[in-house]
């Protein structure tokens, strides 16, 4: 049997990330699969050793479109952990608002990828046209549709007035019942699950040990979320991690797709229990020295930062480590013996998020 | 002197159908997937725009390999407006389909190559059941010509509703929609990105995109054969198989080769073979 | 910080991320920061039931550290990544890039170590 | 084929698309579409210049101009929050996009601290994009040096942090 090498990335139509992937190829079952990363690497570590740490929101924010709420708010709970600064109640549940707004239309986006990887084109303008609505939320009520830029040091800068938020929870009922609609699709069609059960198994051991996060993991059957840890406003809410135990990519995408109602839930959750209050406490001083490891749930899985404060308005050492950093070895062990059709929606399934993991 | 002015009609009708088939597809499959879409005649626009562009090959095979489709493609359009017989319009046809996969062999890229591969499989899976349609031609009207079908006095359907059925597969592979796409589709993407198609390239793309047309014609032609009687039934079947055709497009997701060839082989042949038992017996 | 802190050394750092892979622990990533001159902080993390330990080694960064990609495989990119950043040689990984992973192999700078700031600095 | 119903009742709504350039949304009001300055009320006092984490603003007090440059602007709203004047604004419908790079300079009248007065006929007051390349590329060094202007500037801090403290007290 000849092997073909297929180059799949790192610009290819069904996977918009800038990854490469060698493909050896055997009468199209794949045999072994060899990343190249470095393709969008733009050092943004290395960022804050130049620009002050309250600059560095704008860039933390900038790691990732679409969850850049999560990794500003990540940031910032961060520094105020090493400040020891204590944020008001209503700046901790707002960015919970605004968070999970973020994980909505993140897995929306992520379903409807996922969709087009299999070739089901009308599933997948169907997703992003009710992700529409939340990108219209987010637009409205912080200025920018996908980099809302609420985050402050000490808390947030843009507030919810009572009638924005009757308007979010009339959107999310819609939301909501759109999205309910595609569940008899997403998750019982014969030609979805032809092409998704079974695929791309990984079992909750091997989840654990090459350190899968998020959606991948709990795809797997490990009741693992980092909004458990109840961080920030989370620790108002009731919450129940998703967790599905096929491992395939059926059972990941489940988990999203029931996530997208979970964050709904949460939303509302928050709404009802946002007090009134400051928005933001005042931030006096640079970050002393010290260092802080913070976790926080991210749509693609746990993100993790560590900073080094040495005193001066400067930071030491920014280390992020995304979700997708985390994936790309489970990926590696799930491609091998796949079918060269099944490659894309396995990629997908991690939800690969590039920019995030060069940073 | 008849048949010379029906096979330039069909030469003509080919582009000129099957480009605002294309253009009609585009139009509704946006529709049902809550978009403004494309001007009718944006498929047109499409291929002028293929013809205008520089003439780049991979390799000198492509030139002949695209020509061979189109003239074949097209020949067999007009050998069937020109009622001529049913088998050689089928061979033509085949002809045609081979030298386009052919020019994807010839380049050496691995997308071109995997999707010319998969496009051998699809040409094996609906070629049979086109044979066994013809087949069935015969049964009923005790000739492989298309004029002999026109002589029937009772819709074709009411006698071969499984061929119909089987006919549907070829059809649908035949126009590359879900779930058969894979060898390449309409849109590039997936996995091989345009597949057989991925290394041609300007106006020989173009060529092909003409050729397509003209092969949608003909298989929309073989199934307006289902109903000869009366021409507005006749438009009435073809205008919904087709709508059913972009239903299923839009409501299925891309299978494998694998799949493919278990379920038309099965089902395809197995409504056929059935249909003719029928035929045969009754 | 959050979490247990385990120093650890050059000699012993494979078996103590040893014994936290039969302990269940899952490897979360790496965290590097600069430890003064020519020397480089390397923080394993470690996590089991949302409980956080870290492994601290202080290094030397002229000299190879044992690479824990052998223990657990997904350590094969954050070794990579430190091998760019800092220009430190792990023995024995699994997968290497030779700092090429996340640049160019004509870049001859090293992100990290350099200490060369972009612009004046306040 | 579970997906049918939907389909269809796409097929009889109307299209949830717009013909983009030809029909064009409201937009949100608080939507941060291009920053504007009043420049006749700005006092050059630099907060926006040290503030901007994307650096894209120089302010020069002496000659009285204040310019930015709109590509490398990441619309992030961080200087209209902290003019002390509120002449900084965010305007809710987006830059077009343009073929070429322009430069975006004010020129204001720059507060008396010093001696010597600037002419105020120097420049036309107002927008002024200036289609110069050389310019451009000039811009893009500046940067680099603008960096060491917060410190030179110590002295006027005080104040405009005074002025910040009041603006967010009237705000609550």
């Amino acid at each position: 049997m000849a092997t073909t090498v297929i180059p799949f990335g790192p610009q290819h139509p069904v996977l918009p990330e800038p990854v490469h992937l060698t493909l050896k190829v055997e009468d199209e079952i794949v045999k072994e699969a060899i990343p190249a990363l470095g393709y969008v690497h733009r050092g943004l570590e290395k960022l804050c050793e130049i620009r002050d740490f309250n600059q560095m929101i704008t860039v933390c924010e900038r790691v990732c479109g679409i969850c850049s709420m999560i990794h500003g708010a990540c940031y910032s709970q961060s520094i105020e952990e090493l400040m020891g600064i204590e944020i008001p109640d209503r700046a901790k549940l707002l960015r919970v608002i605004w968070s999970e707004l973020h994980r909505m239309h993140s897995h929306l986006l992520w379903l409807g990828l996922f969709a087009d990887a299999f070739g089901f084109e009308a599933l997948f303008m169907q997703f992003w046209k009710i992700r529409e609505r939340i990108m219209d939320i987010n637009e409205a009520t912080a200025g920018s549709r996908v980099i809302v830029s609420v985050n402050i040091i000490g808390g947030v800068r843009a507030d919810l007035s009572p009638d924005q938020l009757r308007w979010i929870l009339s959107e999310l009922d819609i939301v909501e019942k759109e999205v309910r609609e595609l569940q008899d699709t997403m998750m019982n069609d014969y030609t979805i699950k032809t092409r998704t059960v079974g695929i791309g198994v990984m079992t909750k051991a091997q989840a654990w040990e090459l350190g899968a996060a998020g959606p991948t993991l709990r795809g797997s059957g490990v009741a693992q979320d980092m909004r458990q840890q109840g961080y920030g406003g989370y620790a108002f809410l009731d919450f129940e991690p998703v967790v599905e135990t096929a491992g395939d990519c059926w059972a990941r995408s489940t988990v999203r797709f029931r996530e997208v109602l979970q964050s709904a839930d949460l939303v509302r959750q928050a709404i009802s229990k946002l007090p009134e209050g400051e928005l933001a406490v005042k931030v006096k001083g640079n970050p002393p020295e010290g260092e802080v490891y913070h976790r926080v749930e991210q749509p693609r899985g746990e993100c993790m930062y560590y900073i080094r404060g040495n005193g001066t308005k400067n930071l030491d050492r920014l280390r992020i480590r995304t979700p997708t950093f985390a994936n790309i070895p489970p990926l590696l062990a799930m491609l091998p013996e796949c079918e060269l059709a099944d490659v894309p929606v396995i990629v997908l399934s991690i939800d690969p998020c590039i920019s995030c993991t060069e940073r | 002197m008849d048949t010379l002015i029906l096979v330039i009609i069909g030469l003509v009708a080919g582009p000129v159908l099957g480009g605002l088939i294309a253009g009609l597809d585009r139009r509704v499959t946006a529709w049902f997937q809550s978009r403004q879409g494309p001007p009718i005649t944006q498929a047109f626009y499409d291929v002028a725009k293929l013809f205008g562009k520089e003439k780049m090959v991979v390799n000198q095979w492509q030139i002949l390999c695209s020509w061979v489709y189109v003239i074949a493609a097209a020949t067999s359009l007009a050998l069937f407006f020109a009622q001529s017989d049913l088998l050689l319009i089928f061979f033509v046809q085949a002809v045609g389909a081979v030298f386009m996969v052919m020019g994807a062999m010839a380049a050496k890229s691995p997308y071109s190559q995997v999707g010319a591969q998969r496009e051998l499989l699809q040409v094996l899976a609906y070629e049979p059941v086109l044979i066994l349609v013809f087949v069935g031609f015969y049964l009923v009207t005790g000739s492989f010509s298309v004029s002999a079908v026109w002589q029937v006095d009772q819709p074709l359907l009411a006698k071969m509703p499984l061929m119909y059925l089987a006919l549907g597969y070829a059809l649908t592979i035949k126009l590359r929609k879900s779930p058969f796409d894979f060898s390449t589709s309409h849109h590039g993407h997936q996995e091989l990105v345009k597949g057989v198609l991925t290394e041609y390239s300007g106006p020989y793309l173009g060529l092909i995109e003409v050729a397509h047309w003209y092969e949608t014609v003909l298989v929309l032609g073989l199934c307006a054969l289902f109903w000869t009687t009366n021409v507005a039934w006749m438009i009435v079947l073809i205008g919904c198989t087709y709508l059913l055709e972009i239903l299923v497009d839009n409501t299925m997701a891309r299978m494998t080769w694998r799949w493919m060839l278990k379920r038309v082989w099965l089902l395809g042949i197995g409504l056929s073979v059935v249909n003719l038992i029928w035929l045969y017996a009754g | 910080m959050k979490g247990k802190v385990i120093d650890v050394t050059l000699d012993n750092v494979v078996g103590e991320v040893m014994n936290m892979k039969n302990d269940g622990q899952r490897l979360v990533s790496f965290s590097t920061y600069n430890a003064g001159e020519g020397k480089i902080g390397i923080l394993y993390h470690f996590d089991k039931a949302l409980e956080n330990t870290h492994l601290r080694l202080v290094a030397d960064m002229d000299k190879p550290i044992p690479s824990v990609s052998g223990v657990y495989f997904s350590a094969l990119l954050v070794e990579n990544e430190i091998r760019d950043q800092w220009d430190v040689k792990f023995d024995g990984l699994v997968l290497d890039f030779n700092r090429t992973l996340l640049l160019d192999p004509e870049v001859t700078k090293v992100p990290l170590a350099n200490n060369l700031k972009i612009g004046p600095k306040n | 084929m579970l997906f049918t119903p939907t389909v269809v009742k796409n097929l009889l709504k109307k299209p949830a698309t717009r013909k983009y350039p030809f029909e064009v949304r409201e937009p949100f009001p608080k939507y941060r579409g291009e920053l504007v300055i009043d420049i006749d009320r700005c006092i050059f006092c630099s907060s926006c210049e040290r503030k901007c984490p994307s650096q894209c603003i120089a302010v020069d007090r002496d000659k009285g101009t204040w310019q930015c440059d709109p590509y490398a602007c990441i619309y992030c709203g961080y200087c209209v929050d902290v003019c002390p004047v509120k002449c900084l604004s965010m305007k809710d419908v987006h830059r077009k996009p343009s073929t070429e790079k322009t430069e975006w300079i004010e020129q204001g009248t720059p507060p008396r601290h010093k001696k010597k007065e600037t002419p105020k006929d120097a420049a036309p007051k107002g927008t002024a994009p200036v289609l110069d390349k050389s310019a451009a590329a000039a811009e893009e060094a500046a940067p680099a040096a603008t960096e060491v202007a917060p410190e030179a500037k110590a002295e006027e801090r005080p104040a405009a942090k005074d002025k910040k403290k009041d603006e967010k007290k009237g705000k609550k």
